[in-house]
């Protein structure tokens, strides 16, 4: 079981996908097959944290064989950190089948086949160990992805497809480049072995600090897209937008976490000491992000739009953590991930519901409608409410982690950082609250929103997952950080003596402070760019 | 004594056996009415090429058997090695594909000859024999027949001006380059006194002279005409819409796959490597001119040739490594190629309907809803020319650039030429895109239904599709037999190793890791 | 005696008037004419070299220096196919665009 | 000896009440629902008096009584408990909380019995008692922070209850975001003490500092940024400049709410966070002169600003931000134990004033302009009589509570380094100030004519007015039940008793309260500040040594010279004074010649009107900051970054590559020729190529 | 001696026949011209002492290919060609590429003559003779020998398909 439970949550969706491929146009029947093979990855799925060994640290539930020739594997594992965003997947997948429910009326099969299809590849490039699996996932999402947009979505759909196919496309060949790179000089894809590979190299000076950089660099580009980065956020208010509920719940639940698990595994597991050197400016486009995500969904005038650019700023929240460096941080960054996968899936499901009855996301369609709809109202505040970051919901946890993370940082202007950074809970509180004000209260201006039903029961199901993890994982954080905590401090830079040792002399120079509370990286830029010369 | 033995007979088998079946269709097809639809003569053809897999098996079988199977029969003018069979095994594959499309397309553009398929026949001879040929006057011939056969072939629609014009222009513009091939091959011989291939690298010796690099030169001028690189690709986009599809199917893979198995045996007969830095300037503008130049494409017969001018240039990095990695890449590429792009032009010829009439994009609008399974098969086609993952043409692209990426001579170079084509890939996305988006997110704009694909046709796509996958799934088999390929390709050589440095005008660290 | 480099220069120059002849004409046939020209061009290089390496002789005695000629010969015989096969297309495109004029045969662009 | 209080069940149960009434309410009888809400209030303020009594000093229970429940937070090697803290102040605050709580929330059954969302209301109610309890009975800053935020959270519920007024849920989402910016600054100020103490528990950074680790910084340095930080943070909470903005506002509430939470508890908490820091104050001397400062200028230009107000909640909201300016000034001078007793005796007081306005309001038909009440002394007769007794003691006139929690403070800022004569006059002209709006308020409401309906209000007031009542008028309909507040004019009446049982017992409260304070040289034993002293002087030798030999807390209290005697009695003499005479001024201005104010306004109309649009604070907030951000975030950010330089480039990489691409297609001109040419002269530059290559070989 | 001036003789005549082929304007007599340029190409390759190449390249070529030139201008009633100006790229672009083409060749040809150049070729010997040419076409060259079946197979197909009129 332990060998093959990955495998089997992977590919029990692609099975299912098959299986509603020859099943007849039946729209009822194909809905309930996809609501059953969903719940049943979501089941099996659970087994990971069942079995979960916590007091170890590693990879777990591990396979790996050969794939293509003796070193493409087919190398799957979990660890702390994607052992919960496959929950994550796995869980948003159902729930996106149920909001689809009725929303979705035309080419039934095709679009539960694809949304099936695209959870195996987001489970898949959570779960791949081997960087050409890995990659292999990673591609495969797009597709689904982009048509689930251009098939599904609303009237500009077509330009937000292409739009968020090529950004992404465009990004990831950088990654491949990279990649193979690696494995002309490694001769493997497995993740530890090119690890491992280069923690030595560097150490012995084998490889030039310059082709870090670039191979830093070509990962870099590809996850920054994807989570997205400002500057190249710009795909993911137009996917947004246009998606169908469903899409924009796994885009913004999933896919973007997608990116940030990388630059946590990939850029900053495999490259420390790029990842240190690098740290200030990627930390300040993760800054600007959240300042920026947020001025401006400020001023969306359209309640999806205005959800993505939060998300812009969210995953802001998000990188920082990561490019902190420091355990504290990336714990909140992972934290993070799976709140903002939480409550900013269940914004989306709730607009996707105002959808449904309106046919808009335009503010001014709405207000007011707190009085025709009090439980969705309820059910939105507290999805605004996690994701504004109140304390004792998710939200906070992993927002006060990642700044405090970045407090605490001995990258270069870290405090800076963490103070611009912590702004974002000002912004957070403006933008979310002034869009549920728009929405909800006032009054109700147009009449036909005067008679708008409720949300309905499925609707709720739907819902209640999601409100209810928010308040589980508000309170009690400590049970995902038990198995998130041991993960990331193995991938974090174990940072090596020489560095802890600079470290170290740097703080001698304040008395003032009791302990260092962070386990320090490289504050020293490239230092083996530089050492590394022959 | 009778100098030829039986196992040289072996080593021409699939060529044989092609040849009597096509002399079977040409003698056939008087026989049938005028007026008859030639459905019977394709399914002879088939027989023809599936035939003409048994006998590459029974090579297969004999060279297993006998140790002495791979070296140069027919006094050094064939060389049936692990490159042959495996271009013995795909070209007629290829062909198989395109007569299952032409079945329904004869009938669909009224077209009753026979001698369309013993064309396709003989024109496989050529192909297949140039893959195995070794000496140059082989070479030569063998390429006229395969050209020859598809200068016919192209301007097959004969009541549309295209289509003589589509003939016209390739059989001048073919003509041109063989004459550039032939006087480089004039050259070559008169550096070396042969114009035997395996003969003509140790002649050279490491250090050859102006004539033979010049030789060298104007053989690339004429191979990279048939293979459609820049910059003489400019043929490919009018011949292309103007031929019938399912040629374009044919001529887009087999003779090109052909083509590249010459030029892979003649590049890297000459242990030299000064034409690396012009075969990575050739890689690069076709990867550029091909993508760029699709981008604006609304023919989608057109826009498939730019990209067709695009692949040439991915597979031409392989060539650029110049390692063994590379010209197993290369030899891959070629199959993989072949799978996709035979799929795509498959579907262009039934979509295209009597008189080729629908081969627009806009005329693929909807055809999601219209054909679910065309449309399906199409996409996965698109994708694999894209370079998704699981598909034949990411597992191709990615081995190519591993290739390059691990090449010893020029890494610099190299590197950037990765990723001149990697972006060029992405580049190229756009459009193959837009098909996807125009079937599964537009509405139809044509009112007539389209016809529902024939069996064959269906058989055809599936095929094609199936094998598109597979490459791109488990290309593990396949990947042994071209690794094999490249390792035979250069028996002298192979001791050296693909390590042999070049000219190194590219200074550069060593890699630390050795290849495999 | 002749120098060998007389015979190439002389194949060489036939060989771009050839190539410009191409390029010049416009009439399809005359085209076509250009490249007969060239492959004779080439054959001359050919005769040349087959005459140059049959009084030096190479060291690897497997080399058969006369295929030179041999080439020429079947350069002649492909240059028959072709024609044939290239003029009966110039006869096609005769047909469908009552023309000879390649300038006018430019259906297919962009 | 130890002893499991169960400290985790006091903010428990209010927020099972909550929990109860927020997902069945809907389906109970108002009934059910207050029962429900009352119950878990009860049972919480129970559990609180027991537990205080449990460990009340000489009990042997050693104090603070730590209790932790789980962690609630772990990462690295940081770790927050969910923990609680009880202490002299804690148990304070507790009762303060539970207590005015309790009886707020009775007051709450009469006075929104007609009002729709009814269940709502409690489930609010009962939430921010959950959250406020949580907030000062922490054992670490991260939890108050819970409390902190979650108090945020229930204010703006509350003041957004009449939701579809739009003034409602402008003021809610106000003062949710005002508070955030204080939070903000909180946030950090608790990554700073996680930075340099590796710990947010209280005994772990009180411990160190206890241990004598660091000494007061002579400038700028790291204590004086946490400091200064937390303070900001408690500027937001506890409203003071500059970010009191959003408390005026928040009487968009409901009455019942504005005595609760922003006159009685949320608004103290900055307090009760600053004089819970104290340790960390002591070491930040600039940090102490600017929070002095900051009280000081709160209480003077709030003070000033409720001159002019005629909302009659208004009046007490500008009031209650010029007591939080009090209370801060005390926290400034170091005089922490001082601003706690103000605390607690305002949150009688003002607790009391907030709910019999409610009761006025209640009983002129929701009518809040006082302009048209007057003569309800007869009318309402208890409403007039805890009223009175309130806005005495809020006067600081003896014996009632204020006066004895002011003075405390007045005198502590006299002495200590960081006040001086200087801040004490302000501190004295604010009392006067205080007094004269408290009775111009009382004046107006209970002395002359009734109005109702007859007075021609000014222009701007009316129209500012006219929209607000409509739209609270409409709510209350759109509810679908009656609204008692649309009673005739003729129908003024006093307010049931359930509604008067909880004034009753706060008017007692706000006479006597002050009597735990009595200073020494009133012959008094000044209790709560010795109750208090074992938390203040928790770091005596930091004590000692911060404020040396002026050192506020303890000279002031701690010796009772005859000379000391004489100088106290001067300074409570004069506050006292200041007081009467703001009596003079309101009696002569609204009893005894009430067209005096019209002429002092039209001659200084200029300070009137700055006064009366309180200072264009508001307008200037938005000038400077609320506009220009959204100005910057549509035109530059949205308009111009994103739309036009990001996606600008995006697409127009992808025009110039389609453009690229149409040119290269250009050599496809079709002409057999010229595809000659392109062979050629390729093959030419091939050949070319190589041999140069070869050449130079 | 002899040797150089007939080369020179052929030689030009070559090239004026060449020339003259890009000069006229009707295809007969660039046709004609064709035939000038093959007979003196006849000519060199007997002064090369190759003469069966020369034979063939009289029958094939200029008997056998010019022929059927001849014969299809005829049949298609082929006039002078038009003075179109339908593609100035063959000019701006063709023209500097066939003079770069010349010239790099050109040079290599004559710079390169101290390997090859200089050599003189003889006349005739053994080298021509048919009996040697016919040993390697019918052993060695044997397969390519049977293998132009094909493709004469292919040409006379081609012929018949894209000859034949439709009805």
């Amino acid at each position: 079981m332990n060998n093959s439970i990955l495998t089997l949550v992977t590919f029990v969706p692609a099975i299912g996908a098959l299986a509603l491929m020859l099943m007849p146009r039946n729209d009822r029947a194909l809905r309930w097959a996809a609501l059953i093979i969903s719940i049943a990855t979501f089941a099996i799925s659970l087994f990971l944290p069942m079995y979960y060994d916590y007091g170890a640290s590693g990879f777990q539930f591990e396979t790996n064989r050969n794939w293509i020739g003796q070193t493409i594997h087919y190398h799957m594992g979990a660890d702390g950190i994607s052992m919960w965003l496959v929950l994550l997947t796995t869980l948003l997948v159902p729930v996106s089948v149920l909001v689809s429910w009725k929303s979705i009326h035309d080419r039934v099969k095709e679009f539960f086949v694809l949304l099936l299809l695209l959870e195996m590849a987001m489970i898949g490039v959570f779960l791949a160990l081997d960087m050409f699996l890995f990659y292999v996932f990673w591609e495969a999402t797009l597709i689904p992805m982009a048509l689930l947009i251009g098939m599904y979505g609303h009237e500009r759909r077509v330009y937000a497809a292409v739009k968020f196919f090529l950004y992404t496309m465009v990004a990831s060949v950088f990654m491949l480049a990279a990649i193979i790179w690696l494995y002309v000089h490694t001769g493997s894809f497995d993740y530890s072995v090119i690890r491992e590979w280069i923690r030595v190299s560097i150490q012995n000076g084998s490889v030039s600090g310059t082709a870090l950089q670039w191979l830093f660099l070509g990962f870099f580009i590809a996850f920054a897209v994807k989570v997205p980065l400002f500057p190249l956020h710009t795909w993911l208010p137009d996917a947004h937008v246009e998606a169908p509920t469903a899409g924009s719940v796994l885009l913004a639940g999933v896919l973007l976490k997608m990116g940030t698990y990388g630059l946590l595994r990939f850029n900053v597991g495999m490259f420390p000491d790029q990842a240190a050197y690098n740290s200030s400016w990627i930390n300040t486009l993760a800054v600007i992000g959240i300042i920026y995500g947020a001025l401006v969904a400020l001023v969306q005038p359209n309640l999806k739009k205005l959800i993505a650019y939060s998300s812009v700023s969210h995953l802001g929240f998000v990188v920082l953590g990561i490019f902190s460096l420091t355990t504290i941080g990336a714990d909140g960054a992972v934290y993070q991930m799976l709140n903002h996968g939480i409550s900013t899936g269940a914004l989306f499901m709730l607009a996707g519901m105002l959808y449904e009855r309106k046919h808009t996301y335009e503010f001014k369609e709405f207000g007011g409608l707190a009085t025709p709809m009090p439980v969705y109202a309820t059910f939105f505040l507290l999805a605004v409410l996690s994701s504004v970051g109140l304390p004792l919901l998710n939200g906070f946890v992993g927002e006060f982690l990642v700044l405090s993370g970045t407090f605490q940082s001995a990258m270069p202007h870290a405090m800076l950082f963490a103070i611009l950074g912590s702004s974002g809970v000002i912004w957070g509180a403006c933008y979310l609250l002034w869009m549920y004000q728009k929405v909800f209260y006032g009054q109700i201006h147009h009449d036909e929103n005067k008679t708008l039903p409720d949300i309905d029961g499925r609707e709720r199901i739907s819902l209640v997952p999601l409100v209810v993890l928010a308040v589980i994982m508000g309170v009690a954080s400590p049970y995902w950080m038990k198995s998130i905590q041991p993960a990331v401090v193995s991938t974090l830079p174990q940072a090596a003596g020489v560095k802890a040792q600079a470290q170290k002399d740097h703080n001698q120079d304040k008395p003032d402070l009791v302990s260092p509370v962070l386990p320090a990286a490289a504050a020293v830029p490239n230092a083996s760019a530089t050492g590394g010369q022959k | 004594m009778n100098p030829i033995q039986t196992v040289d007979y072996i080593r021409i088998l699939p060529e044989l056996v092609l040849t009597a079946f096509g002399i079977i269709i040409m003698m056939a097809d008087p026989l049938l009415k005028p007026g008859a639809s030639r459905k019977g003569l394709g399914l002879v053809a088939l027989g023809g090429t599936i035939a003409a897999i048994a006998a590459t098996f029974c090579q297969i079988a004999w060279s297993a058997r006998d140790a002495n199977f791979a070296t140069p029969g027919w006094f050094g003018m064939v060389r049936v090695d692990s490159f042959a069979i495996f271009f013995h095994l795909l070209i007629p594959a290829i062909s198989a594909v395109c007569i299952l499309a032409s079945l329904e397309y004869l009938d669909a553009q009224n077209i009753r000859s026979g001698e369309y398929y013993a064309l396709i026949l003989f024109g496989t001879v050529g192909m297949v024999l140039m893959s195995s040929a070794v000496e140059l006057v082989l070479i030569f011939i063998a390429l006229e027949i395969s050209s020859i056969s598809t200068y016919i072939l192209a301007g097959y629609r004969r009541r549309n001006a295209g289509s003589a014009e589509s003939a016209i222009k390739y059989f001048l513009l073919g003509s041109f380059a063989t004459a550039f091939f032939l006087y480089g091959v004039a050259l070559m011989f008169g550096a070396t006194g042969s114009t035997s291939i395996l003969k003509i690298g140790p002649a050279l010796g490491s250090n050859p002279g102006l004539l033979a690099i010049a030789a060298t030169a104007l053989m690339i001028v004429g191979l990279g005409f048939k293979v459609a690189a820049a910059p003489f690709h400019i043929w490919t986009p009018d011949v292309y819409e103007g031929a019938p599809a399912p040629i374009v199917a044919l001529m887009s893979t087999g003779p090109k796959a052909a083509a590249f198995a010459v030029l892979l045996r003649v590049l890297f007969a000459t242990t030299s490597s000064d034409w690396l830095p012009l075969i990575w300037i050739c890689a690069a503008l076709s990867m550029t001119l091909g993508n760029f130049g699709a981008l604006m494409q609304n023919n989608v017969k057109r826009m498939l040739a730019y990209s067709s001018i695009a692949h040439a240039g991915y597979l031409l990095v392989a060539f650029a490594a110049s390692n063994e990695i590379g010209r197993s890449a290369a030899i891959f590429y070629t199959a993989s190629y072949a799978a996709m792009n035979v799929g795509a032009f498959a579907v262009v010829s039934h979509f295209g309907a009597g008189g080729e009439r629908y081969v627009s994009v806009d005329d693929y609008s909807g055809l999601g809803r219209r054909s679910p399974l065309l449309a399906f098969t199409f996409t996965i086609f698109m994708l694999s020319l894209i370079g998704i993952p699981a598909t034949a043409g990411f597992l191709a692209k990615y081995y190519v650039f591993n290739a390059a990426l691990s090449a010893n001579a020029h890494p610099t170079a190299l590197v950037w030429l990765t990723i001149i084509g990697l972006v060029n890939s992405a580049v190229a996305s756009y459009y193959y895109l837009r098909l996807i988006v125009v079937m599964y997110m537009r509405e139809p704009v044509i009112v007539e239904a389209p016809a529902p694909a024939s069996g064959a046709m269906k058989l055809a796509l599936v095929l094609a599709a199936i094998a598109t996958i597979y490459l791109g799934v488990m290309p593990g088999r396949v990947l042994t037999y071209s690794d094999a390929g490249a390792r035979d390709l250069l028996p002298t050589a192979a001791a050296a190793g693909s390590a042999t440095p070049g000219s190194s005008t590219f200074p550069g660290p060593v890699a630390t890791t050795p290849e495999k | 005696m002749v120098p060998l480099s007389w015979y190439l220069i002389l194949s060489g120059i036939l060989f771009s008037l050839g190539v410009l002849g191409f390029l010049l004409k416009r009439n399809i046939i005359t085209i076509f004419m250009s490249i007969e020209l060239m492959l004779n061009a080439v054959n001359l290089s050919f005769v040349a070299f087959a005459n140059y390496w049959h009084t030096h002789p190479v060291a690897d005695k497997s080399i058969v220096p006369l295929s030179g000629q041999v080439f020429v010969f079947f350069v002649m015989v492909v240059a028959a196919a072709e024609a044939a096969v290239g003029l009966a297309i110039i006869i096609a495109v005769f047909r469908t665009r009552e023309t000879l004029n390649v300038d006018r045969v430019n259906l297919l662009k962009l | 000896m130890t002893k499991n209080l169960n400290l985790w069940v006091i903010p428990l149960l209010p927020l099972i009440g909550a929990a109860i009434n927020g997902l069945f309410g809907r389906r109970f009888k108002n009934a059910m629902v207050s029962a429900v809400a009352l119950l878990f209030t009860a049972a919480s303020f129970g559990w609180a008096a027991w537990a205080v009594w449990t460990v009340w000093p000489g009990s042997g229970i050693a104090l603070p009584h730590i209790e932790t429940l789980g962690t609630w937070i772990t990462a690295g090697t940081f770790s927050a408990p969910f923990g609680f803290y009880l202490d002299q102040l804690s148990m304070i605050m507790v009762l303060v909380v539970t207590g005015v709580g309790f009886l707020i929330h009775i007051y709450s059954v009469g006075y929104m019995a007609h009002e729709g969302g009814y269940y709502r209301f409690f489930a609010y109610l009962n939430l921010f008692m959950f959250f406020m309890l949580t907030l000062v009975l922490a054992n670490n800053y991260l939890l108050m922070f819970v409390g902190w935020e979650g108090v945020g959270l229930a204010s703006y519920l509350l003041i957004g209850f009449f939701f579809l007024k739009d003034s409602a849920a402008d003021a809610g989402k106000k003062a949710f975001i005002v508070n955030r910016i204080g939070d903000f600054a909180f946030l950090i100020g608790m990554f700073l003490i996680i930075r340099h103490f590796g710990s947010l528990n209280y005994d772990a950074v009180f411990g160190k500092i206890a241990a004598g680790h660091f000494t007061p910084e002579a400038g700028w340095g790291i204590f004086t940024a946490i400091a200064l930080c937390l303070m900001f943070g408690a500027t937001g909470k506890s409203a003071q400049v500059p970010l009191y903005v959003w408390l005026p506002d928040a009487m968009e509430g409901p009455t019942p709410v504005s005595a609760l939470i922003h006159a009685a508890t949320m608004v103290t908490a900055g307090i009760y966070m600053i004089a819970r820091s104290h340790a960390i104050f002591n070491l930040a001397p600039h940090a102490l002169q600017i929070v002095a400062i900051i009280g000081c200028i709160t209480a003077i230009f709030a003070a000033t600003m409720g001159l002019a107000q005629t909302d009659i909640k208004r009046v007490l909201a500008y009031s209650t931000v010029s007591q939080l300016g009090y209370m801060f000034l005390a926290c400034g001078v170091a005089a922490y134990s001082a601003g706690i007793f103000h605390l607690m005796t305002h949150a009688f007081f003002k607790a009391l004033l907030f709910l019999g306005a409610g009761s006025v309001i209640h009983a002129v038909g929701g009518e809040q302009d006082m302009r048209r009440m007057g003569g309800l002394r007869k009318l309402i007769p208890v409403t007039f009589w805890v009223v009175t007794i309130a806005t005495i003691a809020i006067a600081g006139i003896p014996p009632f509570a204020g006066f004895f929690s002011k003075d405390e403070i007045l005198g502590a800022v006299f002495h200590s380094p960081y006040g001086g004569p200087v801040i004490w006059g302000i501190g004295v002209l604010t009392a006067g100030l205080t007094s004269f709006y408290m009775f111009r308020l009382w004046f107006m409401t209970f002395f002359g004519e009734l109005k109702l309906g007859s007075v021609e209000l000014g222009e701007e007031a009316h129209a500012a007015k006219a929209p607000a009542q409509a739209a609270h008028g409409a709510a209350s309909h759109s509810h679908g039940h009656a609204d008692d507040h649309s009673h005739g004019h003729g129908g003024v009446h006093e307010s049931p008793w359930i509604m008067l049982a909880p004034l009753v017992i706060l008017a007692v409260l706000s006479f006597v309260g002050g009597w735990v304070g009595v200073p020494q040289f009133m012959g008094g034993h000044n209790e709560i500040e010795q109750f208090l002293a074992p938390v203040m002087q928790s770091g005596p030798a930091v004590a000692g040594e911060a404020v040396s030999d002026k050192d506020a807390t303890t000279s002031h209290a701690g010796e009772a010279t005859p000379e000391n005697t004489k100088e106290e009695l001067f300074l409570a003499g004069t506050s006292v004074a200041a007081a009467l005479i703001g009596l003079f001024f309101a009696y002569l201005f609204y009893y005894k010649s009430p067209e005096l104010p019209d002429r002092i306004t039209s001659k200084m109309h200029g300070i009137y009107m700055m006064v009366l649009h309180k200072y264009y604070v508001d307008e200037g907030y938005g000038a400077i900051f609320v506009k220009p951000l959204l100005a910057l975030s549509t035109v530059v950010l949205w308009r111009g970054v994103d739309q036009g330089v990001i996606d600008g480039l995006v697409n127009g990489a992808g025009t110039a590559s389609q453009g690229v691409g149409n040119e290269l297609r250009q050599m496809q001109s079709g002409n057999i020729r010229s595809y000659a040419a392109w062979v050629a002269i390729g093959g030419a530059a091939i050949v070319a190529y190589m041999i140069w290559l070869g050449v130079t070989r | 001696m002899v040797h150089q001036v007939l080369f020179i003789v052929f030689g030009l005549i070559c090239v004026a026949g060449a020339i003259n082929l890009l000069v006229q304007r009707h295809p007969i007599s660039s046709a004609l011209s064709l035939v000038v340029v093959m007979a003196s190409l006849a000519l060199i390759y007997l002064l090369l002492g190759a003469e069966f190449v020369a034979a063939i390249q009289v029958i094939v070529y200029a008997g056998a290919i010019m022929v059927l030139f001849v014969f299809v201008i005829m049949l298609l009633n082929a006039g002078a060609e038009e003075r179109t100006r339908g593609s100035r790229m063959a000019l701006i672009v063709g023209v500097p590429g066939v003079i770069i083409l010349a010239g790099t060749v050109g040079w290599m040809l004559v710079s390169g003559s101290g390997r090859l150049g200089g050599v003189n070729l003889v006349g005739p010997s053994s080298f021509g003779e048919t009996h040697a040419i016919a040993r390697l076409l019918f052993k060695e060259f044997l397969l390519p020998f049977e293998i132009t079946s094909v493709l004469i197979l292919i040409a006379i197909m081609g012929a018949v398909v894209l000859g034949k009129r439709e009805n």
